[in-house]
Order: structure tokens, then sequence, then C-alpha cells
């Protein structure tokens, strides 16, 4: 009855300055859905790139089926069924779905292959997922939640035995959360391993079998999800008390900040109205392609409108850059940290402070002090973790890069500060910090815009929320019309507006 | 053949890059157009396979005769059959062809003499003797033809001159100015430069100068430039063995029209070349070409 | 809206969407031409302009590879005249048999090729650099193996190769053409295609999918250098001679047409015809300047404004 | 183990243990050097060794900066025979003053950069071709200034500038230090210096951090444009003449000098100092290779098989 189909044992591994696996065990057994919990950079991607021989161990044995195994190269990975759904999105964008899928795989032909048949294959994966997609179109016209969707089907096509998923739901919504559980499901009833890592506490009661929580590249425990509360995991995790966590400071109704009037761009915004008030936080619900990251991306001036007016202190606004925009006082912290955030290459601290040189760059003049004085305070106000600030960003966990991407534009001082998916890939901790931060920021007189996918995020943080869906406002709630079902009725519901 | 209101002449050469042959190119231009005529002139930058190219083009454009410097004597080959295949004639100038049977007329100033009057010059200057630099460009035929030339020009005394560099100055200033240096700081005690041609000697001459060894040094070069002759009248180079591009242009033309009138002309035409100093500069003159 | 995807239903009328802007460039060029020239539409020139653009067609072919994979390979003007002149000397000093020297040289293309694709695969030395490296080491090696003097071969059963004709089309059409659908159905219908276009569209995600990177990368590298050394010797066989200093330079003229041809430099995406559209816009460009007697020096400026302006063209419709 | 930052406390340390395999390559070469030949190590070899890199020097500032944007600039080589063509036929055709002619020449190198940034910038051109676009158009500009005949300056007001020295050493040196100074405070304590790096690094982020790109992708290319044309009015001072075809090619020595100064052609990183060494190592090699006189044909495969080798060791080095 217990049979493991994977046990790690004793992984060791290290990075210039970082000790990211420090003796991992991790067991899991044969048709479980197992997920491996931990704050930002406890080492939970390294494991799974060790057990996808992406990385070779220092030291450590890995058995599959009780035999061990040396995993040489990732081809030899996927020949032991070991499938991995990696956390940044690894897709080719300028081919389509169905070659995505089909990437890797090893048909017995002679070098050539069917496209037919395979765009049928690929076509019938989707069509399983219940994803309204062609497998003939393009990565690149893809959003991110669909290319997620893609990645997963990608992993789930191989047949492995083992399928790790790397936070795949961090850019999907409620609704292609649900498809992915029910496959999830399925294949747990064929005897399939899941390997499930998520900041999102709620789907590890849902979906996992069994959890093992790290800390500090190290494994705490392995517990049984149904006899753990929400609280145990948390202190496993953290090693201290998180206390209040969703919890929205009171908001006093200031003046209008923000206003905007009959915003619309063709195809993709429709006569978007909305106002913002001084110290609010107003949340943007909706469904994966709503349109939310399209109207921040217009009010922070990164793409033209057609018509409406946009007006910030009863002034009226006509932004036509980001540059224009942070000089108004609009900072928008982008969705997707890797391609809009951050330069990977670069260190934190030049990501820190790339958005504020004015304040220390005079000439020829680096006034190092002021500068160091920006990078301490941010440091240490959003606890971003780096040996230094002259690490590499790309060396980061994925959490604390998202926090050097919120410092970069939170040091502009915005008047306005827009959010996209501000807490996506960012643990317990942080995301509880995250709040904090948004409290004392609405207190000191910012006002907020936040996108999220979250729907528990949007409810508990926001003062008011706006439902968006085919790229128009559906509806705008008050604090006490907010229910889930209420937001979810309206973001689905295409006509009910 | 039928009378022809005007003809239309192709003319090509190694490169336009080089005031010899941009000098031949609007000697020619400016005759036949005189005389109502047209001249179609490409510039195949020194690429043989860009040459035959450019030769078709010309043959598709209906020419009806052309004027051709080849970049390479035997590489060209395809390209005067074709031409024969055409029927239009082709005097050949400047670098002589292989297969003298392709053309109507071969006139070329006499590349090897140009060497070798240099190479006396320098014997006699140097009785005893020396240490000496080339610059040459072994892909160009005719440079090939100048250097072996100037060896034939040292005569005698060809076994008492050393030669301690030899390197590709590729014609051209730029080129040939680090290198000159170069051999300049090896061999302190140099005595001469023979550069292939005069923008290879003026790249020479800045380095001799740019050391302070202009007193030392001798530079020759080949062509006869106009800023050649300046320079040796204003004691720069030494001298340079002279072809006259405004000759060969001539007796080029004159050839033309003496083969489309279906007269008779000679098979070679050598036009002179000559040693230019300090002594005769002057009567050259210095603004344009001989 | 865009709608990509890469192979439509109706292939032709998705090939000629996609490439709008450059083919109407090509056409408005060739309606002038033959307006303004008598010869331009000549069956003669027609046939002969085909023959100029073979070799910046077969060089195009293997360039599009390597700038597909994100790379680049300077090197392979170096190579046609490595080729030709290692074919020419095998022939004509060696007195070895006309296949074996073409073999010869077609392998030294390939050598050529896998040297710069091992640096690049193994050493990760840039594509640029390491084939900057190999020019000058094939562009060396053609000279010394020649004493920089071009080397003669008239045997006709080798110079046909290169001048011969079925009907009135020359026999480097063909080749072309062979070449053209060879590439056709390596990029399209093999694995390595794929893989091809998956290294340079993101290369993380073809290891994490288990490509190796490194066969990827030698196998263009390869590739191309072969296709170079075959123009070198198709090349080598019309001028009656192998020529060390031959092709300086025409590496560029092949990225040109790539670019052209709307093949991104970045990697990824490209495709063999949309290339050899690109490689039309400049034979006829240089076949129509020198038919017009436009003076060299500005035939340089021409050819800089019209590939400036086609390339923006084409920047800016894919941008609406 | 790498170390990438941009500012260091033990400045001149880290900057020895981040080159130190290009740095030891460069010592080793120059002890060769001086055993084998008597002259290497003499004051005049280093002063004319220095003359002589001089133009590179420039060039690789300029390039170095194209290459950190995520670029190149394939025109500089052509900006250097433009702009020393302008001054010349502004001295001597003209009878404009030296000042003024100068000022010209420098303003025709700019332009170029002026004019492919605006490309670059605003249409999306790859610098790639906007660049060879604008390397054709200055070249032939040149040449029809010219007549593509060389352009003769004799006048010593204006030659001193090339061929004048301070004790011994000659004045291009002494250009060559400025402008490394200014570079280097451009690059890491302007906040345009920081903008390129962040452009280079991640276009879109730099995007999102209110940079704008075409700013910096102009500015860049205006400047490199600049600092070609300087380095092409000191060596039309050194030659006494403005020279059309002077620095074909001339442009690749500079990307080949950054390369091997470790700057990444995927751009985001390098620095000037590094980068100057990478100039060092190609003029040293020169030099040797004339002091040892070796011939043409292997010097060009000892360049190739140096840079190839040099560069492989600096990944090799990097990746442990
Ligand atoms: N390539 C690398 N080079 C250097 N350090 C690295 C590298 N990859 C990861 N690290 C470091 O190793 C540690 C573990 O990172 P890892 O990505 O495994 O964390 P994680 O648990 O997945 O975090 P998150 O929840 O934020 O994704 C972190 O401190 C990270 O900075
Ligand atoms: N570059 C693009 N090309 C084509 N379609 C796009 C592009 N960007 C966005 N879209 C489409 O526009 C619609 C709105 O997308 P947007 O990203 O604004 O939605 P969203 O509500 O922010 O959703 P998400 O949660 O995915 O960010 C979607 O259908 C998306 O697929
Ligand atoms: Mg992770
Ligand atoms: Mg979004």
């Amino acid at each position: 009855m217990k049979e493991f189909v994977l046990q790690m044992q004793n992984i060791h591994k290290q990075f210039p300055g970082v000790y990211a696996l420090n003796g991992v065990h991790l067991d899991v057994l044969r048709g479980e859905v197992h997920a491996i919990l931990g704050e930002n950079g406890a080492g939970k991607s390294t494991l799974i790139k060790v057990l996808g021989a992406i990385y070779k161990p220092e030291q450590g044995e890995i058995y599959i089926d009780g035999e061990q195994v040396h995993l040489n190269s990732i081809r030899d990975a996927q020949a032991h069924g070991i499938s991995i759904i990696h956390q940044e999105l690894m897709l080719v964008p300028d081919l389509s779905i169905a070659d995505n899928i089909f990437l890797g795989s090893n048909p017995s032909d002679y070098g050539f292959f069917s496209r037919k048949e395979m765009d049928k294959k690929a076509q019938l994966l989707l069509d399983n997922f219940g994803v309204d997609l062609n497998s003939k179109s393009m990565i690149s016209s893809l959003s991110v939640a669909q290319q997620q969707i893609v990645e997963i089907i990608k992993a789930i096509s191989v047949n492995a035995k083992i399928i790790v998923m790397d936070e795949p739901t961090s850019s999907l919504s409620a609704n292609e959360v649900d498809m992915l559980f029910k496959i999830i499901n399925r294949l747990k009833q064929e005897g399939v391993s899941i390997i499930y890592i998520s900041h999102k506490l709620d789907e590890l009661f849902f979906i996992t079998d069994r959890i093992t929580v790290m800390r500090d590249g190290k494994t705490i425990g392995t517990v049984v999800t149904k006899n753990v509360s929400t609280d145990q995991l948390i202190r496993m995790m953290v090693a201290r008390e998180l206390s209040d966590f969703y919890v929205r400071s009171e908001f006093e109704k200031g003046e209008v900040v923000l206003s905007v009037r009959n915003l619309s761009k063709k195809d993709l915004l429709h006569d978007i109205s909305f106002d913002l008030f001084r110290g609010e936080i107003l949340g943007f619900a909706g469904l994966v392609g709503a349109g939310r990251t399209d109207l921040m991306k217009v009010l922070f001036g990164l793409s033209p409108y057609d018509n409406g007016e946009i007006s910030l202190n009863q002034t009226q606004l006509k932004i036509h850059s980001p540059e224009e925009a942070l000089k108004a006082g609009i900072a928008l912290v982008p969705e997707n940290r890797k391609e809009e955030g951050l330069i990977l290459k670069n260190t934190v601290g030049f990501n820190m402070t790339i958005t504020v040189l004015r304040d220390f760059i005079k000439g020829i003049h680096v006034d190092k002090d002021k500068e160091n004085n920006i990078l301490d305070t941010y440091k240490d106000r959003l606890s971003i973790s780096t040996p230094s600030y002259k690490q590499l960003t790309a060396n980061l966990s994925g959490g604390n890069q998202q926090k050097v991407v919120i410092s970069k534009w939170l040091a502009t001082n915005p008047q306005v500060l827009l959010l996209d998916e501000p807490t996506r890939g960012i643990d317990v901790g942080a995301k509880a910090e995250m709040y904090t931060i948004m409290n004392e920021l609405t207190l000191s007189g910012m006002s907020i815009i936040m996108v999220s996918s979250e729907m528990q995020e949007v409810i508990a943080m926001s003062d008011r929320i706006c439902v968006m869906g085919e790229g128009k406002i559906k509806k705008i709630f008050r604090k006490e019309e907010f229910s889930q079902e209420n937001i979810l009725s309206y973001a689905i519901g295409g006509s009910k507006a | 053949a039928a009378e022809k209101e005007s003809y239309k002449f192709g003319f090509t050469s190694a490169t336009m890059n080089n005031p010899f042959f941009t000098t031949i190119e609007s000697t020619i231009r400016e005759a036949v157009e005189k005389n109502g005529d047209t001249l179609v002139a490409l510039d195949p930058k020194s690429d043989i396979a860009t040459q035959i190219s450019q030769l078709e083009d010309m043959i598709n454009q209906g020419v009806d005769l052309v004027f051709l410097c080849p970049i390479d004597s035997e590489g060209i080959q395809p390209a005067l059959d074709m031409l024969k295949e055409a029927g239009i004639p082709v005097v050949n100038y400047d670098t002589d062809v292989t297969d003298p049977e392709s053309v109507e007329t071969i006139i070329v100033s006499n590349n090897e003499y140009a060497g070798e009057v240099v190479g006396q010059a320098l014997a006699e200057k140097f009785p005893e003797g020396g240490k000496i630099a080339i610059l040459d460009a072994p892909y160009a035929e005719a440079c090939v033809q100048r250097v072996n030339g100037f060896f034939k020009g040292l005569g005698d005394l060809k076994d008492k001159f050393e030669v301690v560099a030899q390197q590709n100055g590729k014609g051209d200033i730029g080129e040939s100015l680090p290198i000159a240096e170069s051999i300049l700081q090896a061999n302190p005690d140099l005595d001469a430069f023979f550069c292939i041609n005069d923008p290879s000697a003026l790249g020479a001459l800045s380095a001799v100068q740019g050391s302070g060894l202009e007193a030392q040094v001798a530079v020759y070069g080949v062509d006869g430039s106009p800023d050649a002759k300046k320079s040796i009248k204003e004691g720069g180079l030494t001298g340079t063995g002279a072809q006259s591009p405004v000759n060969i242009a001539q007796k080029a033309v004159e050839a033309a029209y003496q083969i489309l009138n279906g007269d008779q002309v000679e098979k070679l035409i050598k036009v002179p070349t000559f040693l230019i100093d300090s002594e005769n500069v002057d009567e050259y003159g210095v603004d344009g070409w001989q | 809206m865009k709608e990509k995807t890469i192979y439509q239903n109706h292939a032709l009328l998705g090939f000629i969407r996609k490439n709008s802007v450059i083919l109407t460039g090509l056409l408005l060029l060739c309606g002038f031409l033959s307006i303004v020239t008598d010869s331009f539409l000549t069956n003669g020139n027609i046939m002969s302009l085909l023959r100029q653009i073979s070799t910046n067609a077969l060089l195009t072919l293997g360039m599009m590879m390597c700038i597909i994979i994100g790379g680049i390979d300077l090197g392979l003007g170096a190579y046609i005249a490595l080729s030709g002149t290692v074919t020419a000397v095998m022939i004509t000093n060696y007195g070895v048999n006309i296949p074996v020297s073409i073999l010869l040289g077609l392998l030294s293309g390939a050598l050529c090729g896998l040297i710069s694709g091992v640096f690049i695969a193994y050493v990760k030395v840039p594509a640029f650099i390491a084939t900057m490296a190999m020019m000058n080491v094939a562009r060396g090696a053609a000279s010394l193996a020649t004493n920089a003097n071009p080397v003669r071969v008239t045997i006709p059963a080798f110079t046909n190769l290169g001048i011969g004709r079925i009907g009135s089309i020359p026999l480097p059409v063909f080749y072309v053409v062979f070449w053209i659908i060879v590439m056709a159905l390596f990029l399209n219908k093999t694995r390595m295609g794929r893989y091809i276009y998956a290294v340079g569209g993101n290369q993380n995600a073809a290891r994490y999918s288990g490509i190796s990177i490194k066969t990827v990368q030698i196998t263009v590298h390869i590739f191309s250098g072969f296709l170079a050394a075959f123009a070198g010797i198709v090349l080598a066989a019309r001028m009656y001679s192998g020529q060390p200093a031959v092709a300086q330079g025409y590496e560029m003229d092949a990225v040109a047409a790539s670019v052209l041809g709307g093949i991104s430099l970045t990697g990824g995406s490209g495709d063999v015809f949309s290339a050899m559209i690109g490689v039309l816009i400049i034979g006829v460009l240089n076949n129509g300047l020198n038919l017009l007697n436009v003076n060299t020096f500005w035939q340089l400026i021409a050819k800089g404004v019209v590939i400036l302006f086609a390339v923006s063209f084409d920047m800016i419709r894919n941008r609406n």
C-alpha cells in the first residue's frame, strides 16, 4: 500500500553565497498530491530543478520506485517519468501551441513528423482541458494565463509518473483553477503522483494529500493535510507567529484623486469610468483576459487610448509614456516581473534605484549616502532578503524578486500606485507584509489600485471592487456588497451588466 | 555591321575606390560623350564574381563594346566567353587577360616595368645595397608584377639588398600606415620602402615621418598620382614608377572606335611607364594625372 | 487583431499577407525597372539575374538558419573562397578526380561550420565572434593554399557545373530550387527543424524540454558552412578557377536578405520563402541599378536607403 | 565565481579579478614579444603601438555603448572615412577654416549616428540593419564628395593634430585617454549611463521604469558616431588627407575588442577599462605579427585563432 514512487534524500545544493538546499528529504507516494510549502527562497524550485536534472546536487540520492537513479540529463529525468511545469514559463513564443506541447517528446519516426496528426492530438488535449484555444495558434499571441494552461497541458501530455507543478495557478483565475483541479484529480485516479508547489494555502487544503514544509533549504517536516491547520502550517514555515493576515485598516473617504471617464481603446477597453479616492484601495477583479492589465497600461502611459478622459486631482492628464506618468505621480507595479519588472542580469541595488536616479545623481555626481539610504529604506520596509545589493537579481528567489519590483516603483513615492497582481508568487509572510505596507501607504495618503485574481485578497483588502469583463467595468461594489458569489457572477456573466 | 546612331560602351575596372581607375573612367567618359555616345560604368569592388555578374548586366543592356580591366586574368574568362557569344568586342586595359584571343586589343601600362624603374632607381641610390621593406598586395595581379619588376630592376645588386619585411598593405593608405610603423620599429636601420602603389607609399611615408626617419628611409611607390607627385615635390616621397592612366584611356578610346569601324587594331599596345622623382616632377605637373 | 499561426489553411494567401509589404516593394521595383529599361524584362536578363542571385540565395538559406537559432555566421563569404580554392587546387595541382575534389571542397566548408559550431555550443563563444574568427582562418587558409593566386580549372566537366544550362535556364537556378525545397522540408517537417525554432525562440524552454542545444547549434553551423561551400564550388565553376579573394562581405548581403525577408535577428522565427523574397529584392536592386547605369557611389547610397526603408515599412506594418 | 557589480569597493582588485584571463593573455603576449623581438619593448615601438590603437580605441568606446544597449554600429568605419573627407574637402576645396571644418566633420559622424538612431528608436529597425545601411550611405557620400579621390591637406595646423607629440607621447594617445575618462564618467556616474545599462539589460523593464528608450538609443548612436568622426579626423590628420576608402571593416575590430574585453553581445553589461584591454590585445597582436614579419595569410589565421581562444578562455572562466 505505502509505495514510494519518489524519494529524495539528503539533497545538498549550493549557489554562490547561498546554501539553497541543505539536506532536503522528500518522499512522494504513488497517486498522491504532495505539496511543498515554504517561504520565498526556501529552496522549493531548486529542489524541483534537481529532480529535473537541471541542477546537479553536490550530494544526495534520488530513488524512483525504490531504485536509486542518477539523473545526468534532462532527458534522463524525462525517461524516468518526471515531468515539470516550471515556475517561470518555458514556452517558445514563435511556435504553435501544438509544437510547444510536443516539443520535447520523442516520436518514433525518422526525424520527420506529421503536422496534421500533431495538431489533432494537441487539439484533443486542449479540448479535454476545456479551454477554447486553437492548437495552431502561436504562443506569442496568448495571454500569460493561456500560456500557463499550455504549459500544464504540455506537462501532462507525456504520460509521466510524477508531475511537478511549480506555482501553476499564480496566473490563473478561478475558472481555470477549477479545471486544473479536476485534471489533477483525474491524474491521481490514474496513479500519477503530483508534486504541487503553491503559496495559496486554501488550494493546498483543497487538493493535496500531504504537505512537506521547507525552510531555509531544509525539510521541516511532512504532514497529512487533513490533520493540520493553517496556523500550524504557517508556524512550520516561518517559525514565528503571523497575526492579522488580511486586515484592511479603517478607511476614511478623502477627495477624488484619480478620475477616469469614458475611456475606450479599440477592441480592448470600452467606456471605462471610475473614481479613486485619496487613501483608498480600489480592487479590480475579473477573469483572465478581462482587460485589467490593459487598463493599467493605459493609465501608466504604456499604451495609447482612443477616447475618454483621465484626470488627477481635477486636472486633466495627457500621459504618453511611463516617464510622464511617474512625473505626474502614477506608478505601476507590472504583472510580469521577469519581463517587465526587472533587469535580471543587473544587481539588486541597480534595479531598486533605477526609477529614482534623479534623487541622487546630479550631473556626474553620485550621492552614495543618499543612494544607500534609499536602498536601506526599502530593503527594510519590504524585508528584501539578499546577501548584498550587488547580488544579481536573477539569483534571488521569485518572492524576493517581486519585492524588488515593488520597491523600485514605491521609491518614486507616487500619489496613485497601480498594483497588477502584486502578490503573485510571494509567500504568506511576504503577503502579510505586503498588506501591511498597503495599509501604511494608504494611511499616508497614497491611493492604490490593486488588480488581483485572488478572490480572498481582493475581498479582504479592497475598499471598493471594480469587476471587469470583456474590457468593460461590469459593476463597482461597495464594501458591504462584497461576496465571492456576487463578484464571480458579474465577472462571468457577460450580459448581466 | 549596320551603322548605329550612337554607341553604348561598357566600362569595368577593378575598383572605383582608386583614383587611377576613376581617372581612366572619366577620361574615357569625356571622350565618348563628346561623340554623343554613352558609357556604362560599374564598380565590382575588387570582387571577381561581381565583375562577371556586372558584365552580364552590360550584355543584357546591349552595350556595343566593353572596356575591361579584369580583377583576375583567369577568372574573367567566363565573362569573356559570354561577351564573345554575344558578339561584343572587348578592349582590355591595364591588366591583361590570360587568353588574348578573347579580346580585341590589350592596352597595358607595363606594370612590370613600372616596378623595374623603381628597382633601378633604388639600386642607383644605394649602390652598396641595404635593407628594404615591401608593402605588396598579393591578391592583385598587376601588383605582383610590379614586385617582380622591382626585383628585376635591382639587377646585379639584387643580392646586396635584404628584404627584411614583406607585408600586405592592401594598396591602402590606412592599412599601410600601421604596418609600416611596426616595420620601422622592428628595423630601425631600414633603408627603403617599396610600395606597390602610391596610396600605400603615402601610408609608409606618414609612418617614416612620424618616426622622424625621413632623412634615412627612402619611400617609393608606383602610379604617379597627383598626391604622390605633390609629395615628391615637397620632398616627401622619393619616387614613383609612374603610369599614365590618361594615356591608357586615350589609347583605349582610340582603339574602341577603330574596332567599331571595322578597322584593324594592334593586339598589344604598351603604354610606357617611367620614373618620376624630384628631378623631373615638374615636367608632369602636380594637379592631375599624366 | 493579429492572426498569428505558423501555417495556415490557405498557405499561399497567408504567405502573401505576411509578406505584403516586401512583395509590394518587389513588384514596384520590378514594375519600375520594366518601364524605364528595355532590358529588364528580357529573357536573357531574367536568366542572368537568377544566376546572379544564386550565390546569395544559397548563403541566405544557411544564414537564416543561423539567425533563427539566434546567431549569425560571418564566415560564409570566406567559406565560399575556401571551398572553391580547395576544389580547384585538388583538381589542378593534385590531379584528384572531380567528384572527390568537390567532396573535399564541401567538407572544407562543413568543417569550418563544425569548428565554429563547437566553439559556440561547447564554449559558449558568441556566434558573432566565433564565426568572425573562422572567417579570418578560412580566408587565410584559402590564401595559403594558393599563395593568393587564383587556381585555374578548365575541365568542362567541372566548369559546366557553373555555366551549364538546361534549356535556357542556368544550372545554378536548379541547385537553388533544390536547396530551397530541402531547407523548407528540413525546417518545417523534421524534428530538428522544430528544435531550431525552439532554440532560437527560448533557449531555456528548449533545454528544459530535453532538446540538446549543442546538437542543434552544431548541426545548423555545419549545414550553413556546407551550403556556403556548395555556393563556392558553383562559383568556382563559373569563374573557371578557385579565387582566394572572392566573396568578401557576401555574408552581409545574406543578413540583409534575411532581414528583408522578415527574419528577426533576435531569433526564433522566419521562413525560407520569405527569405528568398529578400534575396530577390537585393538581386533585382543590384541588377536594376546596373541596368540604369547609376553611378557607383550613388548605388551604395541607393542600396543603403532601399534596405533601410524596406525594413522600416515592414516594421511599421508589423506593429499595426 | 562571478561577481558582477557596477560599482565596487576595491575597484582595482575587482577589475583585475574580473579580467584575469584576458589580462594574463595580454601579459603573455607582451612577454613573448619582448623575448623574441628586440624592438617590442622599445619606447619608440610602444609609442607607435599606442598611436596605432588610438583609432580602434575610439571606435571601441562608441561600439561598446551600442553593444551595451543591445545593438551594434556597423557604420563606424564608414563614418571615419566620411568625417575625414568632409573635413579635408572643407579645408582644401572650400577654404573653410580648420576649426569649422573639423566641426563639420564631427557633425557628419554625429548626423549619421542620429539617423541610424532614429530608425532604430522610432521605426524599430534592428541596429544591425540600420547601421549597415548607414554604412553604405556614409561610404557612398564620402566617395561622392571626393569623386573617390583622396583629398590632400598639408596645413601643419591640421596635420599636427594627428602627428604631433607632447614629449615623446603622440597626441592621439592623449585624445584616447581623455575620451576614456569621459566615457567612464558617463557610463558610471550619470543617469544616462545607468539608463544605458538598463535598456540593454531589459528594454521592457527600462520602459516601465520611466526611461525613454528612444532617447537612450539615439544618444548612444549620436555619441558613437561622433567618436568615430573624431577618430576619422585624427586619422585624416595623420594621413595628410581625407581618404574615402579608408577604415573598411574597422568596426569589426571594435566588436572583437569589445568582446575580448568581456562585453556581452546580448547587452546590459560591460565596462570601459575592460574594453580597452581588448583594444590592447588586438593592437599588440597586429603590432607583434608585423614585428615578427609573419606572412600575411598566417597573420589572418593567427588573428582568428587568438581571438577565438582568448574569448573561449574568458567564457570558460566565467562559467566556473
Ligand atoms: N541560479 C541561482 N544562482 C544563485 N542563487 C540561486 C539560484 N537559483 C536560486 N538561488 C537561490 O537559492 C535559494 C532558493 O531559491 P528557490 O528559487 O529554490 O526558492 P523557492 O522556494 O522556489 O522560492 P519562491 O517561493 O520565491 O519561488 C534562494 O535564496 C535563491 O536566491
Ligand atoms: N499583446 C497582445 N496581443 C493580443 N492580444 C492581447 C495582447 N495583450 C492582451 N491581449 C488580449 O487582451 C485581452 C485583455 O487582456 P489583459 O491582459 O488586459 O487581461 P487581464 O484582465 O489583466 O487578465 P490577466 O489576468 O491575464 O492579466 C485578453 O483577451 C488578452 O488575450
Ligand atoms: Mg520558486
Ligand atoms: Mg493582467
